[in-house]
Formats: structure tokens, C-alpha cells, sequence
């Protein structure tokens, strides 16, 4: 992650935003939890895929943690949020159950999508989580659209665009730029740049690597932000809401992170060293970083993050449970559904 | 038949007729709106959308640049949120850029979302060849939206029906993929003066009965057929007209009943014949009419080749009266 | 038959056999060259390209970025200039990105410009549901491309014909859609060990003879359809089954012949139903066969859904051997 | 046409550039035919419109007519170009027979593609003229494949290609941009900027009008030129041209320039004031400007130009004839050119 690193030193000075949570340990603490609760989820999944009970394919976000709880925590209930087919995370964020975000991932019929969306394909429109999409880029005019509705009905609310650094070279999402910027839409478009699209370096599928600029051609503003940093992440997204609330139209956050796993299960991931894999994992884990600064400011002791690892640990084997153990759709659903009776 | 009506009637074009829909559709529901490429100031490329920005304003009758890839994710983003839009291509030639969010955003939402996110959806424009356009700017993609589960098709012929359809796609909460035809546009019809004029989608019209074969067909075909029925007429076959309005879900009843009495079919279908909704007629009626039949069913489709644009050229790829009448002959004297 | 060949064979999987026709025919011709997503240092995401990098470097084996659309434009450009792309999509659902220019720029052009400018191109790529990928990511394509001239349309099922077949489309001055099948990757097959394999596009095989019945499939589907077929011949009835091949253009004839024989005809095809290859074999048997025929034709397609996740129903969706055998049944026994 | 006006004044310094003309009399009466063949070829192909003997589209180049000379007289035969539906004139410059174009808009056997192509799909891969697309946008990764091509054989020339400013918006343009940056393509993007998309002007359907750098987010370098000015537009044509020869990869120029017809022969172009275009006609005319250098510098006297007119007119009769003379395609056309055999 040379670059994310070289990234994460020069803005080390902003290191004194940590100061302004010293005074909200128990926001600290939700974030520390919902990081975890991710980690522990997504460990969970790669198990029950180990174990056949999850197929195809199965995208994990474990090392992203920070951008979703981060940008979440700046963002309103009202806002809604779209992302890719690694949308674990995203889900559990906007208070979905682990159950039967797990039920899903298993093929059951308690899953969002009753089984038949899988891992890459569930929405809830109730938690304002409109996908889990498969098709890489389509989710940005989507998401554009959601921008638009929001802005259609006059509300105040904001579409969290999430997508990946490979997903930013789709003509699409240019497409949507255009618009979002000449109707001055309600879109937060964060990139998640975890260096990585499958096998490709960001390096070798961009001629611009500085994904935050990507905007330019179509006047839109955009930042970089230290993806790691929880905290970091939150006060860039709450910047950027407010920005966008205030009817200055759309704004891009670069957010450099990293994925530890392979891109799916079945990706060994030999386009990277192990070393680099380790790098990041040791010097810039957002859960370890958040750990430490809950420790080190005496916001939480070991005991209470124990309790939290436990807690967590209990949710994610009980969502374990209700994936294992729910039935599959069985034979009446496979032709419901294919249209909405009007 | 639905040739004649039983209320007053209005003289109008299908431009009109489509207009009117939008219109009446866009005061009732606040939720509906229109966009897509000179849909607003210029009233439309082909001047379907004339007047509507003045009544509705730029809120509601939006012009896109040209970018039909993102502007139809937006629609289906703004339907995900329950919005109702009206998404023009200019034409359906162009609705190639944004294929796949019609088919893998659109149509597949529903169901991969376990029956939870509906996409009330239009998308409307002009379909197949319209005046020496050229094989990029005609070709007629009914067979592969038909193709499509979750999307639901729908190809009119008269203004009375175009009305009708347009006004239930809207309602509809699926989405519709509603096949418009350039030349048809400038033809005038009786148009009911009902209050609400609407059209159940998945039904097909007789527009002329007759007992010793059926010719299906949708769109401008339909005129094609009747004109070759009124030669066959004078040929002493009797031709009855389906006019198939609505190609998914297909009228398959409507089909076989008229078969089951008449046991010949001509299926009249603008698109390339390979994989065609004429393919699809035979491939249904061998299986639900077969010992009804005293023909194969014959198909009259467009030519096998990229739309041509020389004018000669162009009349030969298209399925014209004499070429029906020709199947339908073959047809009706089948040994 | 071309189960057994006059000539030594070797086993190898369908992916070795695509890598092998790839790297031979890059080495016959510096003009043809492989690019795609991952296709490089990755070796292919489903590593049908294993080895391709090494072999002939980045320059003829190239990584693209996400942008279907436009790596798809420039393979097109690449071979207006003489150039022989083939182009990988990752998956054939991600070509709907991509199909305006496959569609627009490829299949139409030679005719646009009368006959002056070929396009030497093949697409290919896995087509049609894999495991568990769901909705987006399990579209069969073969009828929307088999719609459209200008266009050829491959599908294999052997490593033998996977590999002769993608020889014979490198060499097409033609585009040429290479719909392969990821299950089918890791299947085992002899191939020929002839110095230049090839096997001529447009040609059925018949892979079982039998009397009874005639069952046509393409690609993974022809495993079902030979275990349908042995399963019934426990039961007393004997199957041909012809695996097409080639879906554009289709091998009438060899279909036709057999079903003068067996009289009776089942087409299975992967695909959604409407509009599907299989119904245009309906067609064309219809057409061309309609007094041999002794029970309607009977289509065993995927289930008109999108694909579901689910494993139960993922399964129920797609065409099985169960199902293949009902339908020759009911065919056998009609009336 | 204020942004094309403004621009120019801000570059009317730059005149004297002219003065390097002086020494070419020769060149710039070439330049001043070449324009005219375009225009009088427009003029004759709306009147043969007119007559109902060309049919569907005809898109008129007429005001654009020193974009394609002078970029077309920086460029080699070598090179290859591509551009869209608006192509009569590129077809021209290119070397191709008036004769046989205009056939072609006729739909007779003549054309350059036996009639079968029309208007906006013709080619001739003899001058390198690679067409000729009805679809927006879509002939920029193709001329992205070109110079993908002359890179792939290690040629020297560079693909021109040819787009609008409506065109601009389209996606693939971008990723046509990133691979070409990402790969050092020999390629010269030309914006033709007409100031609309049919009835759209710039400004109602971009957030980033000033085209030029719409390359921005992929690193890839513009500059505008006033397209009204042959000499201009060829001077900037050569120093782009010689910068890609060089090896430094793709560039982008926008040309500023102005249609004086509608978008196509049916358009009434009523979103535009009568005023707007008689003032680009009357101070801006690319024709009468040369017109006007000949005859000042005294590079030529009326008479000339006067045989120049009567000689192009007399090419352009001779087209028509040949146009409306030719036979029609006729059935043994219909089915051929679907396959190439092998
Ligand atoms: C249009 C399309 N092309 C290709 C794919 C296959 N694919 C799935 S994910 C992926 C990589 C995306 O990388 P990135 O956008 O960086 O997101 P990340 O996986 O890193 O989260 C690819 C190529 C796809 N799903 N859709
Ligand atoms: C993909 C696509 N969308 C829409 C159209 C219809 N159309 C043809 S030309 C045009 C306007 C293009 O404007 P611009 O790019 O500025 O070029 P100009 O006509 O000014 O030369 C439109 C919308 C098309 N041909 N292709
Ligand atoms: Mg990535
Ligand atoms: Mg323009």
C-alpha cells in the first residue's frame, strides 16, 4: 500500500482530530463495536463459504471497515446508500440484521432477498439501502438516481454513492458525474480505493491515479481521505454532507484503504506480496487503530472491549444460526416475483 | 374488435395520442415525470413531447445530455425510490448504450430483491426502421426485450391504443419497454373521449375477423396486414387480424383461439427472423395448437441483413403487404 | 459422429484447449492478439489465458481496465485496421456494456459500407449461469446474439470443438461470438493431437444416433441432453442427440435430416424461452419439416425467471436431465 | 455563438500567425478550394434533399469547414481518421470522390458503399477514412482501436478523431481517454464544438463547458482553437500532431466553430435566434476570412478566385450527376455483404 502509506504520513499532522472524540467515548465505542461486528461477520462468511454453505461468489470487506462506519456515522437515517456486490458491510451499517444478511448469503428464504439475491444482490428499502449491485459502475447513475428522486421530492437528504477504484474507470460513472454536477444533485460519491481491481493494480488500469480528481472534467471537487482512519473518514464525510446539503451539488471522497482477502473467495491473490498484505494489517488496521486510541485515551479498558468482542462474537454466531438453519425457498418461489402485480 | 368504440371519439395522431397520456398521467400522479434527450425544449426529436414543458415545467420534463447509459440508471435509481418516470429514447437504437441497466438494474430487481423493490419504470421511444435511416438507426429490438423476464413489452398500432397503453404502462409497476414506430407517429385514429382512456397490457385486438387464416402482427405492421387481408379478400381468402398490441406477456390465448378456427397462421413480425417474436408464435403454437394446424406456420419477417439504406433496398428488407399475402397464399394451399 | 477421431488424441480440459487454440493461432499470425480484463498477468480470471503472458508479452496479451464499452470499441477499430482481436469478457453479462459497438460497429459494418471493410473479431467469454452467481451474472446470450446478422455465433461443448472451433473463428473474417461455458472449463475431453485443428463454423454433430427422437442442445446443455438420452434408452427409446455448435449460422439441414428420421424433436436450450434459439428451431422445423413431424416440437429451456441464487431453485431453473427426459416423453407419446 | 466570439477576441493576438502564410500562397488557395468544395457540396446535397432524391439524415458541415482542412492539412496521408454521422466534408478532404459520396447519399450503387451505407455510414480504407458512425460517441474508441493499431505495427501516424461537443458527454469517451492515456495512443481527439447537440446547447448539457479539458481526469492534455480559422486550426493541428509523433501520447483539441444549418435537414433550429447565426455568417465565415487574407495580402485577385469557384462548381455539377445518374443497388444487393466469406 506504498501509496496509501506515503498518503497516510502527510496528512499525519491531522492527527489532532482525534482530540475533538475525546470527548465522545461512546461514539468511540459504537464505531469500535460496528467495525468488529463487520470483521466478525465477514470471518463468519468466509467460514460458512469454506464449509459449502455459501456459494458463488463472495466478496469480503474485511480492512474497509473504517470507511463505511465512518462515512455512516456522519451520515442521517434519512440518507440513503447503494454500493457494490461488497456490500456486507454497508448493510450491517445501515442496521439491517446479521441474520438474515447471513440467511441471504446462504440461499435461505429468511434472507432480505429470500435467497434468490445472494451475497451480491440485497436491498432494504426500509433501513434506505437500495444495493448490492453486480454489474461494476452500474450502482453511480443508480445511486445518481436515487440523488435525483431525493431532490425531486425536495428533501434534504443525501445518496451515498459507494463504489470501487476499478468500478472509477466506467464510462457510466462519468455519465452521472455530468448530470449530478449540471443538476447539482444531492450525491456523495466515495470511491473506495483499496488499490485493487481483482488482479489490477490502480496503476495499471489508470491513467489518473489520484481518483479524488476524477471529477474535474466534470467540475466536481473531491478529496482524498486516510480510508483507515474512522475517524478521519467521518469528519471528511461530514464536511461533504454539510457541503452537499447546502445545495452545492455533488462531491467525491477518495477514501484509501485496502482489502486484506482475496477480491472473491476463489481469488489467491498472487498480484500482491504477502509482506504488503502484512504491512497494512500491522501499521494501519482501522479496528487495531481505533483500539488503541479507545486504550490509550483510557476511553474504554480491556475488560470493556472484551465484553464488546463477546457481544459481537454472540450476534455474529447467532446470525450464523439463523443462515444455517432457515429453509430454502423451495419450489413456490422460483416463479413469484418476476412481476409486481399492479 | 376494438376498431369501433362505443363513446364519442376524437381524430388523432399517435403523436397526439401518446402526448395526452403523458400529460394526463403526469397530473395525475406528481410522481410521474419525463426525461431524456430534447424531450423539453425542443418538444421532443420527434415532437412527441410537444407542449409538455410549458404545463409541467423543467422539474418534470427533463432534457438529459447525451448520455443514455447513465440517464436510464438515473430513471431506475429515481423508480427504486418509488418515482414513476418516463425515460424517451430517442430512439430504441440508442437504448443499446444502456442495455444493461434496463435488463440487469431493471428487470431483474424484483426478483433479486426477493419480491421488495419494485422499478415502475417507462421507457418509451421510437422502435425499428423508420425512412431510410440506415442499419443503425432501424433496427426493431422487440425480440429482445421480449426475451426478458421481469420487463414487460408492449408495440401499439392505432392512437386509441397507444393512448391507452401508454397511460397503463405508467401505472404499471413493472417496467414497460414501450416500442413507439417513427412513421406511425404522423397517422391518424379514432381516439375514445373517455375520461381515462386506458388499455390492459398482455391483450391482443382482432381488428378484422375472418375464417380461413389468422395474421398476427404488432406495430405498423398491422397496417401491412390488413392491407394484404384486403387483397386476399378480394382473392377470396377471408383473413383474420390479430393485432398482437402487447408481445410480453403475448396474448397466447388470443392466438389459439383464432388458430382453432381458422388452422392457418401468418406471423408478421418487423425484426430479423432469427430468435423473433415470430419464432416465438410458431414455437407456441406447435405447442399449444399443433393438431389445429393444417400449414406450418409461415413467418414474414424483416430481411436477414442490416437495414439497407437505398430506397429500393430498404422496401425489400421490410415485410410488405405482397409478402404476406405471398405466405398467406402458401399457406392457404398447403397440401 | 465426432465423438472418436481417426487421429491420435490427447486429454485435456476445455480451458487448456481454448489456451492452445489462442497461443497457436497467435503464433501463426502476429496480426491476432488477446486483450480483456485480467487477461495478463492475472492469466485470465477463470485462467483460460495461463501462460499467454509469458508466451507473447504484454504487447499481444493485454490487461484493459474496467470499460467494456470502449476496449470493445478499440478491439472493432483495431480490426477495421486488419488487426484480429480477440476480445475477453469476463463474462458475456458484462458485454452488455459493450453490445451497442458489437452490435452497430461490428455486425453492421461490412454491409454499411458495401462490402469494403471486414471486422476480424472474435468475442469470447463464459456465456449462461455458472454456480451460484445469481441474476446478473447468468444470462444466456446465445438467442440475442443469434438474432443479429453480421454476426456469427459459436457455443462449444467438447475441449475438441472449443478448441478447433475458436481456431476456425480467429481465422473468420467476420465477427465471431464465442459463447463457452464456465462449468464446462474444467471438463475433460479428448482433443486431436493434428498439427492444425480446426472445425468448420456452421456445422451440427450428431453425438448419439438413435430412432426415436431427435434432441438438439449446445454447450453444457449436450451433457444433459446425452444423460436424458441414456437414461431413456433404460426405458426403451432411442435418442439422437446433435449438438449444434453453432447457433449463427444454424446447421438446418443436420437438424432437418434427423428429424426426417426420428420424426420427433426436443430443442433444449439454456436460454429464457421466448424469443430463444429454441424457438427458433421451432420455427425452422416447422418451416422446413413440418409433414415429418409426428408431435409438436417441445423446448426445454431455463425457466422464464431471472437466475436465483439459491441452490434449490438455481437448479430448478435451468435445464435438466429430468426434465429433457419428460419432454421426449411426452413427445414420444403424443396423442 | 458568444463563448466561440469571446474566445475569439481573447485570441485575436494571435493573427499574426497569418504573416507565416505569406510565403504559401499555394497552400492557403488549396485551403480556400478545398472549404468551398465542402460548402458547395453541402449546398447541392440540401438541394438534392430537397428533391426527395437523398433520403433519411443529411447532416450539413456548413460554418464548420476550416476545422477538417486545416487539421487535415497538418496531417499525413498516413494518417487515419474517423469521425461521425456529419461526415461528407472529412470524406472530401480525405481525397475520396465527390462523385461517389454524394452516389452514396443517393443511395445508388455508385456510393462508397454501394448505397447500402447513406449519409453517415461510408468509408474508404484506401484513403484511410474509417467512417462514417450514426451512433454518438461510439466512433471514439474505434478511432481509439485505430491508433491502438498504428502502435501495434509501430507506424508513425495518428488516428484523428472526430467528435461534438454533444458526443463529449458519452462514457465511453472516457474510457476511450484512459486506455488511450494509460497506453500512449497515438491519438488526436477533436472536439468539434458547434455549441450544440441538436437543440441542446453547450451549456444545458455540461457542468464543464471548456471541452478542452475534459481530459483533465485522465491526464490527458487540450487546448481550444478558434476553428473559424483555417490557419489556425492547421497550426495547432501541427504541434499537436508532432507532439503524439514525439511519442507523448494522446491530446485533445477543441475546435470552436458553428453550424449554420440545422442539426439535420429536418431540424427547424428554433432554439437558436436568426440573429445568433447571421452574425457568425457575417463575422466569422471561415471562408470569407480567407477570402479575405488572399485578396488583402494579395495572394490572389478575384479572378482567381473566381475560377476557383467556377472549377468547384463545376465538380460539384459533375458530382450530382453522377449522384442522380447511377443506378439504384437493386435485389442481388439485398442479401450480400452480411458475410465476408472466407
Ligand atoms: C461490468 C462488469 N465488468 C466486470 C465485472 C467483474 N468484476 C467484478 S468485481 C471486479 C473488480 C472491481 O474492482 P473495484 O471497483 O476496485 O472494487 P473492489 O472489488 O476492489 O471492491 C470485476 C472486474 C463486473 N462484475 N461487471
Ligand atoms: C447514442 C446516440 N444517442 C443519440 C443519437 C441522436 N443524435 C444524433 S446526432 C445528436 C447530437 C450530437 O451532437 P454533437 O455531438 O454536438 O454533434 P453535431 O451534431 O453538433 O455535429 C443526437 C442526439 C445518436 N445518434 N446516438
Ligand atoms: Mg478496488
Ligand atoms: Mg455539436
Amino acid at each position: 500500500m506504498s501509496d496509501a502509506a506515503s498518503y497516510k504520513r502527510r496528512r499525519s499532522r491531522k492527527k489532532k482530530l482525534n482530540k475533538a472524540a475525546d470527548r465522545k467515548p461512546l461514539e468511540l465505542l459504537k464505531y469500535y463495536r460496528q467495525m468488529l461486528l463487520i470483521r466478525r461477520f465477514e470471518e463468519k462468511a468466509g467460514q460458512l463459504y469454506g464449509m459449502g454453505l455459501i456459494g458463488g461468489f463472495c466478496h469480503l470487506y474485511i480492512g474497509q471497515e473504517a470507511v463505511v462506519v465512518g462515512l455512516q456515522a456522519a451520515a442521517g437515517s434519512n440518507d440513503c446508500v447503494i454500493t457494490t456486490y461488497r456490500d456486507h458491510a454497508h448493510m450491517l451499517v445501515c442496521g439491517m440484521e446479521p441474520g438474515r444478511v447471513m440467511a441471504e448469503l446462504t440461499g435461505r428464504v429468511n434472507g432480505y432477498s429470500k435467497g434468490k439475491g445472494g451475497s451480491m444482490h440485497m436491498f432494504s428499502k426500509e433501513s434506505n439501502f437500495f444495493g448490492g449491485h453486480g454489474i461494476v459502475g452500474a450502482n453511480v447513475p443508480l445511486g445518481t438516481g436515487l440523488a435525483f428522486s431525493l431532490k425531486y421530492r425536495k428533501s434534504d437528504a443525501v445518496a451515498l454513492i459507494y463504489f470501487g477504484d476499478g468500478a472509477a474507470n466506467q464510462g457510466q460513472v462519468y455519465e452521472a458525474f455530468n448530470m449530478a454536477a449540471l443538476w447539482q444533485l444531492p450525491a456523495l460519491y466515495v470511491i473506495e480505493n483499496n488499490q485493487y481491481a481483482m488482479g489490477t493494480s490502480l496503476k495499471r488500469s489508470s491513467a489518473q491515479t489520484r481518483l479524488s480528481k476524477r471529477g474535474v472534467s466534470f467540475g466536481i471537487l473531491g478529496e482524498q481521505v486516510n480510508g483507515m482512519d474512522v475517524l478521519a473518514v467521518k469528519k471528511a464525510g461530514a464536511e461533504a454532507l454539510k457541503r452537499i446539503r447546502e445545495g452545492k451539488g455533488p462531491f467525491i471522497l477518495e477514501m484509501m484503504t485496502y482489502r486484506y482477502r482475496g477480491h472473491s473467495m476463489s481469488d489467491p491473490a498472487k498480484y500482491r506480496s504477502r509482506q504488503e498484505v502484512d504491512d497494512v494489517r500491522a501499521g494501519h488496521d482501522p479496528i487495531d487503530n481505533i483500539r488503541e486510541v479507545l486504550l490509550k485515551r483510557s476511553m474504554a479498558d480491556e475488560d470493556e472491549l472484551l465484553s464488546i468482542d463477546k457481544e459481537v462474537k454472540l450476534v455474529i454466531s447467532e446470525a450464523a444460526k439463523v443462515a444455517q438453519n432457515s429453509d430454502t425457498p423451495g419450489r413456490s418461489e422460483l416463479f413469484r416475483d418476476v412481476y409486481l402485480s399492479d | 374488435m376494438g376498431n369501433s368504440f362505443s363513446t364519442d371519439v376524437t381524430k388523432m395522431t399517435v403523436r397526439e395520442a401518446l402526448r395526452d397520456a403523458i400529460a394526463e398521467e403526469m397530473r395525475l400522479d406528481p410522481d410521474v415525470f419525463l426525461m431524456g434527450e430534447e424531450v423539453a425544449e425542443y418538444q421532443g426529436a420527434y415532437k412527441v413531447s410537444q407542449g409538455l414543458l410549458d404545463e409541467f415545467g423543467k422539474g418534470r420534463v427533463i432534457d438529459t445530455p447525451i448520455t443514455e447509459h447513465a440517464f436510464t440508471g438515473i430513471g431506475i435509481g429515481a423508480a427504486y425510490q418509488g418515482l414513476k418516470p418516463i425515460v424517451e429514447f430517442m430512439t430504441f437504437n440508442f437504448a443499446m448504450q444502456a442495455i444493461d441497466q434496463i435488463v440487469n438494474s431493471a428487470a431483474k430487481t424484483l426478483y433479486m430483491s426477493g419480491g421488495q423493490m419494485s422499478v415502475p419504470i417507462v421507457f418509451r421511444g421510437p422502435n425499428g426502421s423508420a425512412s431510410r435511416v440506415a442499419a443503425q438507426h432501424s433496427q426493431n429490438f422487440a425480440s429482445w426485450y421480449a426475451h426478458v423476464p421481469g420487463l414487460k413489452v408492449v408495440a401499439p398500432y392505432t392512437a386509441a391504443d397507444a393512448k391507452g397503453l401508454l397511460k397503463s404502462a405508467v401505472r404499471d409497476p413493472n417496467p414497460v419497454m414501450f416500442l413507439e414506430n417513427e412513421i406511425l407517429y404522423g397517422h391518424t385514429f379514432d381516439v375514445p373521449n373517455a375520461e381515462d382512456w386506458t388499455v390492459q397490457l398482455g391483450k391482443a385486438n382482432v381488428v378484422r375477423t375472418g375464417k380461413d387464416v389468422t395474421i398476427v402482427a404488432y406495430s405498423i405492421t398491422v397496417a401491412r396486414a390488413l392491407e394484404a387481408a384486403h387483397k386476399l379478400s378480394n382473392q377470396g381468402i377471408e383473413a383474420e387480424v390479430i393485432d398482437l398490441r402487447s408481445l410480453r406477456p403475448l396474448d397466447v390465448e388470443a392466438i389459439v383461439e383464432s388458430v382453432s378456427r381458422t388452422h392457418r397462421l401468418v406471423a408478421v413480425d418487423e425484426c430479423w427472423p432469427v430468435c423473433s417474436i415470430a419464432s416465438e408464435i410458431c414455437a407456441i403454437v406447435m405447442e399449444r395448437a399443433f393438431d389445429d394446424l393444417d400449414a406450418p406456420v409461415a413467418r414474414v419477417n424483416g430481411k436477414d441483413v442490416p437495414m439497407p439504406y437505398a430506397e429500393d433496398l430498404e422496401r425489400m428488407a421490410q415485410p410488405q403487404s405482397e409478402d404476406i399475402v405471398e405466405a398467406v397464399k402458401s399457406t392457404c394451399y398447403f397440401n
